[in-house]
């Protein structure tokens, strides 16, 4: 590096308290002028060692910890925390419950994607788009808080089952909230999702080839971006997957505006997905009751859950030694991958300016990172 | 037959890894049991021939009663749709780092994951090119995921707790003296 | 209290009445609570019809939000953040985890009773507290700020060896701050 | 949205309608917004309906209930005075505790704003006004589909009566391994059952040990209070399981079959290893006692455990007392019933049979020849209606007839046989003798009568349900009139109806309709309304000791008048196995502090050990120490009111007395995980005082432990508690700290 | 007598309205955000705010003395701008010299910024410098063109020409072109989106206001408030005639502000090298052809 490169070298970091991180997260930059050299990301803020307090509470406890993993979509969690458990201790789950879990599922994947198309719009500075979906999100968050009883937090996927049945006339209010979101969707593309200027912003931005994603491990709406038709409710399917019908979006740019594109068409599916659930789902019981959750002991054994979230893959290694308490649960995010190497490959030569672009098209959520 | 494609796999597997147990945990989940020196030959097979493209996770367990952490790699396959949990077992240092080999030059996600083991349990990959404190820069203490360091405990000797004086407790208790 | 609302003159008052409707504050997810500002923000409940916006450094704010837990290395940067901004500065506590640790009481990682690092204004219960919630605590700080009461920030100029301490304690050291507080206090006469 | 998309310029601006729209925005949101019906907001408890068991702060993540003791409020059978108040310090609002709440008297309503700078008002006791004392309607509520509890029984098989009707085997069966366990995993610990226990034993322990498959742990935790478990697993009036929190809606845990589970699966040979038993310390000291009762038996082995050299004085053949004399067989096998006396004199516990007081052995040459007497003579006389006709041959007393059947005499058995009464002992001998009539007439034709209905009969339930099964008639609410005799021989029993048992002041009263009367047809009258003692053997001390009206006056260690005697059993309070066993054990520890004068040592440690505390808490305070504050106020008003408010050893002996539960309260207190290895600190800042070593510590603070919370402490427990190797830590670092302090000094 | 009343009154009357045009923005944004937005006042309230602040942080005296150069300049050219029965200065200096002075401000700005040492300052501020390259060129060629059509550099002269031909003879009329291009120009200037990379609160965290705060923000505001008033009078008074009163006034600068605010709301925001792409590819040319085809 020369004696000038030296001079217009300087280190910028971005974080935790900035706009352009999704989160509490930061990241160092060497740039030069606008241009990235190179980044470092620094996590870690939002640590609170969900592993290890779950090590030291009782299975039933961990039901109301899990879902802070990751705020935006929190039921993954509590979906694969409650199917670890039936995995291991061989615990049969209604097949009405199934059915209300996949509802849960899709409605917080609807709401995360909502959040996340809105941030990424945001960055670029048109506002407008991100309080019509959030807004747009709030009644999504409303039928949560009927259905659950909160807003944001869940605590409703019990191992075994379901804590409470749907209340009265909630399909009728889950089909208009669909309705609703269906109908806002011309004018999401109208603003901006088919806004020239958004267009212009968001293509060509951290590409990601097909091999770099598989490479990276990218996964979810990012690998399905770049072209790979995978989907863990496709290829795995847990819940009542199989039985619903469902496309799963590409594009094969896989840059920012591709990613976005990919969970724009998203909400489609998941809106179609809701809509067969209310039409199909099985009268019956919502819950096994589980052993008296002060004294139970789940079985020796281990399991390997994994949902998709709005994120990419999500899943939960669990290890039971036979006693009141998880021996060890391993949560693997899905932006372990997306808002560590991935995030610093794709900044590394990319400019300032796209940089908060990037990370929020990559939708990471920081929470997962650090758990 | 049941798990047909699983066993096919196991087989195939099998043939390459005589002193490997398998196991058909469900339908696409093979657990296998390695001696821990052939978990990186396991690894290139898996990645080169058999078309594991996806390093899903890395999992480590404390089994601090055998002395002995258990590294569990979960490889995912696009084509087959099969998860491989692949379980080893290295020595637990007592003090210290216990070491083991990266295949982080194999699969990029590795990096994550192995530098996450490092700061929770203290298993140094040998080879890795970035072992540095990632969450846990501003940690002093053990790798708290290990057993034998109690977070309640830390916790209760570390930070201060909140003492309520309410006042409906102190009407409560001149109410009750009143009693007497 | 009374005696300090007696104090006030006449300006004093006419500004509390004023500033009150401007209140900006910082855009910093510390925690999780951070996922009902959004829709606080924004068209739903649209908290900027009570003058309050989000503002994206320290030295604009007027309210640091503390929403939710803080981890050491998040509560080090929030000490530095705080310190950054400009008198008068409110620090609004969201949920249980600033009272009293919260969820993560027994977590190693998460520092348990807030005021113990910064002064703190006002807290909001829940885990998290809904939008109404904060708007709420919004609106209890404005009045707070009329009457002349909300001076909690104060608190640290004068009792900064106590906050200090504290932070040190937990940081297990020194750290580095860009401000001295003390030589602030007495330039500004607080 | 073609794949090669460029956008429009224009479009965008179609947003612009939404400046003549409405907007979305909630106008009012200061006001609390009504939330959906389920909505998870601030608690409320409904204090008539809780009961106080604590369950609630057991489930609970984060330690954000804590149970607190309300002032003037008593406890109740089934009910503590303990209710919750909830800390939003640390609540997470999951609900949890609505799903586990026992009584469903927590519930959450759908106010959800509290916003406040004084952070006492995040403290809240939940009462059913809420935080404000504003009324919201109710939110996320407990509801039966999704209870976490488990309120159905584990069946327990019991012999048809066909297949029991003319045979002695024991009808239960017992539970297996899995009953067991899947019964043992319904309990939640909540600790009512000991209070209720007469014994206070261990109940959540030893039902946590059992789930656990830890039998040698259940053991240890039953013989702690309980020498006789095989015995009150069997016959126990189970008063515990009328305490039962899960029986608040569902059927309670079957603590007594799960005693008798554990102790079954245990074999004989095994009770010594598994009760870990060894003598504190040989005093040579002897103690008599008078009777192998339940009370007699128990205080022996806990007097044999503190070193003392025990002989009992047994009339009958075989000891046992009224278990064996009075309790028929198909209820307690003898076997059973063995297998506890046996282990009592494994531990060195001398039983002499065949000797009757009085009559073998003048009482006065016991106080002779021991250092202590304990009489636990129990209830051998049956009492008689007195009614016309009673001195009839053919009327028995139930007593008399139980205990000629237990020693296999031949009775008089006729076809048709008249019970009077409505206890248990009632119960035994109608069904005993329904076995008899059905082996020797092949039929059953017993009537059974009593003053009480149905309602009110002092007979457990099951024993009705089981005699009438057995094909035991009852005429419940009549009176005996008189016995009609025609011809020598007895014709029947004239009742009439009784209108009410008890007068308004509760006292025994009976008033009777005259004009309906009904003759109960019999030729046999088995009266079994109660018994009495028999005090001769006492002699001439009868006149020596002071009486309370029909019984002995005893302090509370059932001390007589008579320094050296004691008196436990049925002839102090009764009227079942488990009170004796608790009586006799606490006229053990009365004998104890009589003979070693520990009486003293005794308290004294408690109250070191209370003062210390409460400094400890104040210093912590001052100096913010990140141990104040887990300790709940109330008890630490307790502890001023025991420790500061009355200097006088005496004056707080008789405090510390008249609440007989405080013991048990702070052992709870111990358990609970907010202000558990509160005391422990406390003690182990004792131990340290004169301990060098690690083991020495842990061996002091078990010696300090036992003599301050000696009856209810779980020793083990904390021995092996993982904070104690912390604490030894921390402590040494004090006093290390304070030796250097001393060291300068010294320089100095 | 007068002039001086109008020297003391005139910030204040610039700074009133524009204080109500910033508010006016938010609410009319948060409109079609579909939300109601702050009163109108609400800017006021702001500024009053943060020049009420207790504490101060100042990185040195030339961090303050320039905030006072960025004011300072801002009133400059403030006064050499006619509006409405003041234009004592106005003919004395002409659009050269507002060229001219309209350049101080942003000096002023990159002066303080460069002292607080920020990079995301620094940023702002490179990024502000270059889109002023951006938007001066077509902006003062429009300057230039509008001299050369009515044959005058004095602004108080092109006010009259205009207003005495009505409408027919608006700058806007007669020379279209150079009316968008220094539209387009001025919406850069004005820093609306898509032209607000200075800002950019997602990339730079406000650029040079990051470490603004307290007074140093609340003049930073004041000055944004005349500026927009100062920019927008600018324009209507080359294109769209000027005004004879202050209600006209008034109006106009409120229709040519909600014209600018409705492509601000449903944009988001160049890159910057896109954005001063975009004005030397659009209105640059335009305002050369504007310009040829008055030459010509």
């Amino acid at each position: 590096m020369s004696k000038i490169d030296e001079v217009r070298d300087y280190e910028l970091f971005i974080g935790p308290n900035h706009p352009g991180i999704s989160g509490n997260f930061s990241f160092k930059m060497k740039l030069q002028g606008d241009k990235i050299l190179s980044a470092k990301t620094d996590a870690g803020y939002l640590h609170r060692g969900f592993e290890k307090l779950m090590e030291e509470r009782l299975f039933i406890q961990n039901i109301a910890i899990v879902c802070r993993i990751c705020v935006p979509d929190p039921d993954p969690n509590e979906n694969n925390y409650a199917r670890a458990i039936e995995e291991i201790a061989g615990i049969e789950v209604p097949e009405r419950a199934k059915w209300i879990r996949t509802l849960v599922l899709e409605l917080s994947r609807l709401a995360s994607y909502l959040f996340g198309i809105g941030g990424h719009v945001a960055t670029t500075g048109l506002y407008a788009f991100s309080n019509w979906t959030i807004a747009d999100r709030d009644r999504i968050m409303e039928l949560f808080e009927e259905l659950t009883g909160g807003r944001v937090y869940h605590i409703y996927q019990l191992p075994g089952g379901v804590r409470r049945d749907f209340p009265d006339g909630f399909e009728r209010r889950v089909l208009e909230v669909m309705d609703y979101i269906e109908s806002r969707l011309g004018d999401y593309d109208d603003l901006a999702i088919n806004n020239a200027l958004f267009i212009k912003r968001a293509t060509g931005i951290g590409v990601i080839t097909k091999e770099q994603a598989i490479k990276w491990g990218v996964t979810g709406p990012n690998l399905r971006a770049c072209g790979v038709a995978a989907d863990v409710r496709k290829d795995d399917p847990y819940e009542v997957y199989d039985k619903v019908d469902f496309e799963i979006p590409t594009r094969t740019e896989g840059d920012a505006y591709a990613r976005t594109i990919v969970r724009r068409k998203e909400i489609e599916q998941s809106i179609s997905i809701v809509r067969q659930i209310i039409d199909k789902i099985p009268a019956g019981p919502v819950w096994n009751k589980i052993p008296n959750p002060l004294k139970w002991k789940v079985p020796a054994g281990d399991a390997y859950v994994r949902t998709e979230s709005s994120k990419g893959e999500y899943a939960y290694y669990m290890v039971s030694d036979g006693g009141r308490n998880p021996y060890r649960v391993h949560v693997r995010g899905a932006s372990t991958t997306h808002g560590v190497h991935v995030l610093e490959n794709l900044l590394a030569g990319s400019r300032i300016e796209d940089a908060s672009q990037i990370m929020f098209s990559l939708d990471a959520c920081p929470p997962e990172v650090d758990r | 037959m049941e798990y047909e494609k699983e066993n096919s796999i196991v087989e195939m597997m099998q043939m390459q890894f005589p002193e490997a147990a398998f196991k058909v945990k469900k339908e696409r989940r093979i657990e296998v049991r390695l001696p821990s020196a052939r978990l990186y030959d396991f690894a290139v097979r898996m990645q080169k021939k058999w078309n594991f493209l996806h390093l899903s996770a890395i999992s480590c367990v404390d089994w601090i009663d055998d002395g002995e952490f258990e590294l569990v790699y979960h490889f995912w396959n696009y084509d087959e749709k099969v998860l491989v949990m692949a379980k080893i077992r290295i020595p637990r240092e007592e003090e210290g780092d216990s070491h083991f080999e990266t295949i982080s030059n194999l699969w990029q996600p590795a990096k994550f994951f192995e530098r996450d083991i490092h700061e929770m349990f203290g298993v140094y990959f040998d080879g890795s090119e970035d072992m540095e404190r990632f969450i846990l820069t501003d940690w002093n203490g053990p790798p708290p995921m290990r057993k034998d360091f109690i977070t309640r405990e830390f916790a209760l000797n570390f930070y201060h707790y909140r003492d309520y004086e309410p006042q409906w407790l102190k009407d409560m208790m001149a109410a009750g003296e009143g009693n007497e | 209290m009374d005696e300090k609302m007696t104090q006030r003159s006449v300006w004093e008052k006419i500004a509390a009445k004023l500033s009150k409707r401007s209140l900006w504050m910082l855009h910093y997810c510390t925690g999780c609570g951070a996922i009902e500002l959004p829709p606080t923000m924004t068209a739903r409940f649209d908290m900027e019809r009570f003058g309050i916006n989000p503002m994206v450094t320290p030295r604009q704010a007027d309210i640091l939000l503390i929403t939710g837990y803080l981890s050491v290395k998040t509560l080090k940067r929030v000490v530095l953040t705080y310190e950054q901004m400009q008198a008068p500065k409110y620090v609004v506590g969201f949920g249980s985890c600033t009272i009293n640790g919260g969820m993560y009481w027994n977590s190693y990682a998460t520092m348990k009773s807030l005021d113990r690092y910064i002064p703190v204004e006002t807290y909001i219960a829940g885990c998290m507290p809904r939008p109404e919630a904060i708007i709420y605590s919004f609106n209890e700080l404005i009045a707070k700020i009329d009457r002349g009461e909300a001076n909690s920030w104060k608190d640290y100029y004068n009792n900064y060896d106590f906050y200090r301490e504290n932070q040190e304690h937990t940081f297990e050291g020194p750290i580095e701050t860009y401000n001295d507080i003390k030589a602030d206090a007495a330039l500004f006469r607080i | 949205m073609s794949e090669n998309n460029k956008g429009s310029i224009l479009k965008p601006f179609r947003a612009l309608k939404f400046i003549g729209e409405k907007p979305v925005t909630i106008r009012t949101p200061f006001e609390n917004r009504p939330t959906a019906p389920r909505y998870r907001g601030f608690h409320v408890n409904d204090q008539e309906k809780c009961i106080g068991c604590g369950t609630c702060a057991e489930i609970c993540d984060n330690d954000a209930i804590r149970m607190i003791e309300i002032p003037g409020l008593e406890p109740e059978v089934g009910s503590s005075n303990l209710r919750p108040a909830i800390d939003y310090g640390r609540c997470c609002w999951c609900a949890l505790c609505v799903d586990v709440c026992t009584t469903n008297s927590l519930n959450m309503t759908q106010e959800y704003t509290h916003v406040s700078e004084d952070l006492n008002t995040f403290f809240m006791f939940p009462d059913t006004e809420g935080i404000h004392k504003t009324d919201f309607p109710l939110g996320y509520q407990a509801s039966d589909d999704s209870n976490f509890l488990d309120l159905e029984r584990v069946e327990m098989e019991e012999l048809s009566p066909e297949e029991r009707g003319d045979s002695f085997i024991e009808i239960v069966k017992g539970y297996s391994k899995e009953q067991a366990i899947a019964e043992a995993s319904r309990c939640v610990a909540c600790g009512l059952c000991t209070d209720t226990c007469p014994a206070h034993m261990n109940i959540p322990e030893y039902i946590e040990a059992i789930w656990d498959d830890n039998l040698s742990e259940a053991g240890r935790q039953i013989y702690k209070t309980n020498p006789l478990p095989e015995v009150c697993g069997r016959v126990c009036t189970h008063k515990c399981e009328t305490a039962c929190s899960i029986g608040q809606r569902g059927e309670p845990i079957a603590i007594r079959w799960l005693k008798r589970y554990a102790m079954d699966a245990i074999p004989a040979e095994q009770y010594g290893d598994v009760n870990n038993f060894r003598v504190v310390k040989p005093l040579g000291k002897s103690v008599a006692i008078v009777g192998s009762g339940p009370a007699g038996l128990s205080a022996a082995y806990y007097l044999r455990l503190m070193g003392y050299d025990i002989t009992i004085f047994e009339k009958y053949p075989e000891p046992g007392g009224m278990m064996r004399y009075g309790i028929p067989e198909y209820r307690l096998p003898y076997d059973a019933l063995d297998k506890d006396i046996n282990y009592i004199e494994e531990v060195g516990v001398e039983i002499k049979c065949n000797t009757t007081i009085g009559k073998d052995i003048p009482f006065e040459d016991l106080h002779r020849n021991f250092d202590s007497v304990l009489i636990a003579t129990g209830f051998h006389v049956g009492r008689s209606t007195r009614v016309p006709g009673t001195d009839h041959k053919d009327v028995f007393q139930s007593i008399d007839l139980l205990s000629k059947i237990t020693r296999g005499e031949e009775i008089q058995v006729d076809e048709k046989i008249v019970v009077i009464g409505g206890g248990n002992v009632a119960m035994d001998i109608a069904r005993s003798l329904a076995r008899k009539q059905k082996v020797k007439y092949g039929k059953v034709n017993i009537i059974v009568t009593s003053l009480e209905t149905r309602d009110i009969m002092p007979a457990d339930d099951e024993e009705i349900e089981e005699a009438t099964e057995e094909g035991c008639v009852f005429y419940p609410g009549r009176g005996p009139v008189e016995i009609v005799i025609e011809d020598g021989k007895i014709k029947g029993l004239k009742t009439n109806r009784c209108l009410s048992v008890f007068d308004e002041q509760h006292r025994f009263s009976p008033k009777f309709d005259e004009n309906d009367i009904k003759l109960l047809e019999g030729t046999m009258i088995v009266e079994s309304i109660g018994q009495g003692p028999d005090m001769s053997y006492l002699d001439t001390y009868t006149d020596k000791i002071e009486m309370d009206g029909r019984r002995f006056k005893v302090n509370e260690f059932y001390q007589t008048s008579i320094e050296w005697l004691f008196a436990a059993g049925d002839i102090i309070k009764g009227p079942d196995v488990i009170n004796g066993i608790a009586v006799g054990h606490k006229a053990a520890l009365g004998i104890d502090k009589m003979l070693e004068n520990k009486k003293d040592l005794f308290y004294n440690t408690i109250f070191d050990v209370l003062d210390k505390s409460l400094k400890f808490e104040e210093g912590c305070r001052k100096s913010s120490s990140k141990f104040a504050g887990k300790f709940s106020p109330v008890v630490n008003n307790m502890i001023t009111d025991l420790t500061v408010k009355s200097k006088d050893l005496e004056e707080r002996i008789k405090k510390l007395i008249q609440n007989e539960n405080v013991l048990i309260h702070l052992d709870k207190k111990l358990k609970r995980p907010q202000e558990a290895g509160y005391f422990e600190r406390c003690i182990a800042e004792e131990a340290l005082a004169d301990t060098t070593s690690e083991k020495d510590f842990l061996k002091n603070m078990e010696r300090k432990t036992r003599v301050a919370f000696g009856l209810y402490h779980d020793l083990e427990k904390l021995t092996k508690n993982k904070e104690l190797e912390f604490l030894f830590g921390y402590l040494k670092a004090q006093k290390k700290k304070q030796l250097e302090k001393v060291e300068k000094l010294l320089q100095k | 007598m007068n002039v001086v009343l109008w020297i003391i009154f005139l910030p204040i009357i610039l700074f009133v309205i524009g204080t109500f045009m910033l508010g006016y923005s938010r609410k009319f944004i948060a409109r079609i955000e579909r939300r109601y937005g702050p009163p109108i006042q609400q800017v006021f309230y702001d500024i009053f705010k943060l020049m009420n602040k207790k504490t101060n942080i100042s990185h040195g005296w030339m961090h303050d003395f320039a905030i006072l150069m960025l004011l300072g300049g801002t009133l400059l050219t403030m006064y050499f701008i006619p509006v409405p029965g003041f234009s004592y200065f106005a003919q004395y200096g002409d659009v050269l010299v507002i060229m001219y002075v309209l350049l101080i401000p942003a000096l002023g700005m990159a002066l303080g910024v460069g002292e607080t040492a920020n990079p995301n300052g620094s940023i702002g501020i490179s990024r502000a410098l270059m889109m002023l390259a951006g938007y001066d060129i077509p902006f003062f060629l429009t300057f230039i063109g509008m001299a050369m059509l009515n044959n005058t550099t004095s602004m108080l002269d092109l006010i009259h020409l205009q207003q005495a031909g009505g409408i027919a003879t608006w700058g806007i009329i007669t020379n279209p072109i150079l009316g968008v291009a220094a539209l387009i120009a001025l919406q850069g200037m004005l820093g609306e989106k898509p032209f607000e990379v200075m800002v950019a609160p997602h990339e730079i965290a406000t650029g040079p206001m990051t470490e603004m705060g307290g007074k140093y923000l609340g003049i930073m505001m004041i000055q944004h408030a005349i500026g927009v008033v100062i920019e927008l009078t600018i324009y209507i008074n080359l294109f769209l005639g000027g005004a004879v009163n202050w209600f006209e006034y008034i109006v106009k600068l409120f229709v040519l502000f909600t014209l600018l605010l409705s492509v601000n709301a449903v944009f988001g925001r160049f890159r910057t090298d896109d954005a001063v792409r975009f004005m030397w590819k659009i209105p640059l040319p335009l305002a050369i052809i504007g310009v040829l085809f008055i030459i010509f």
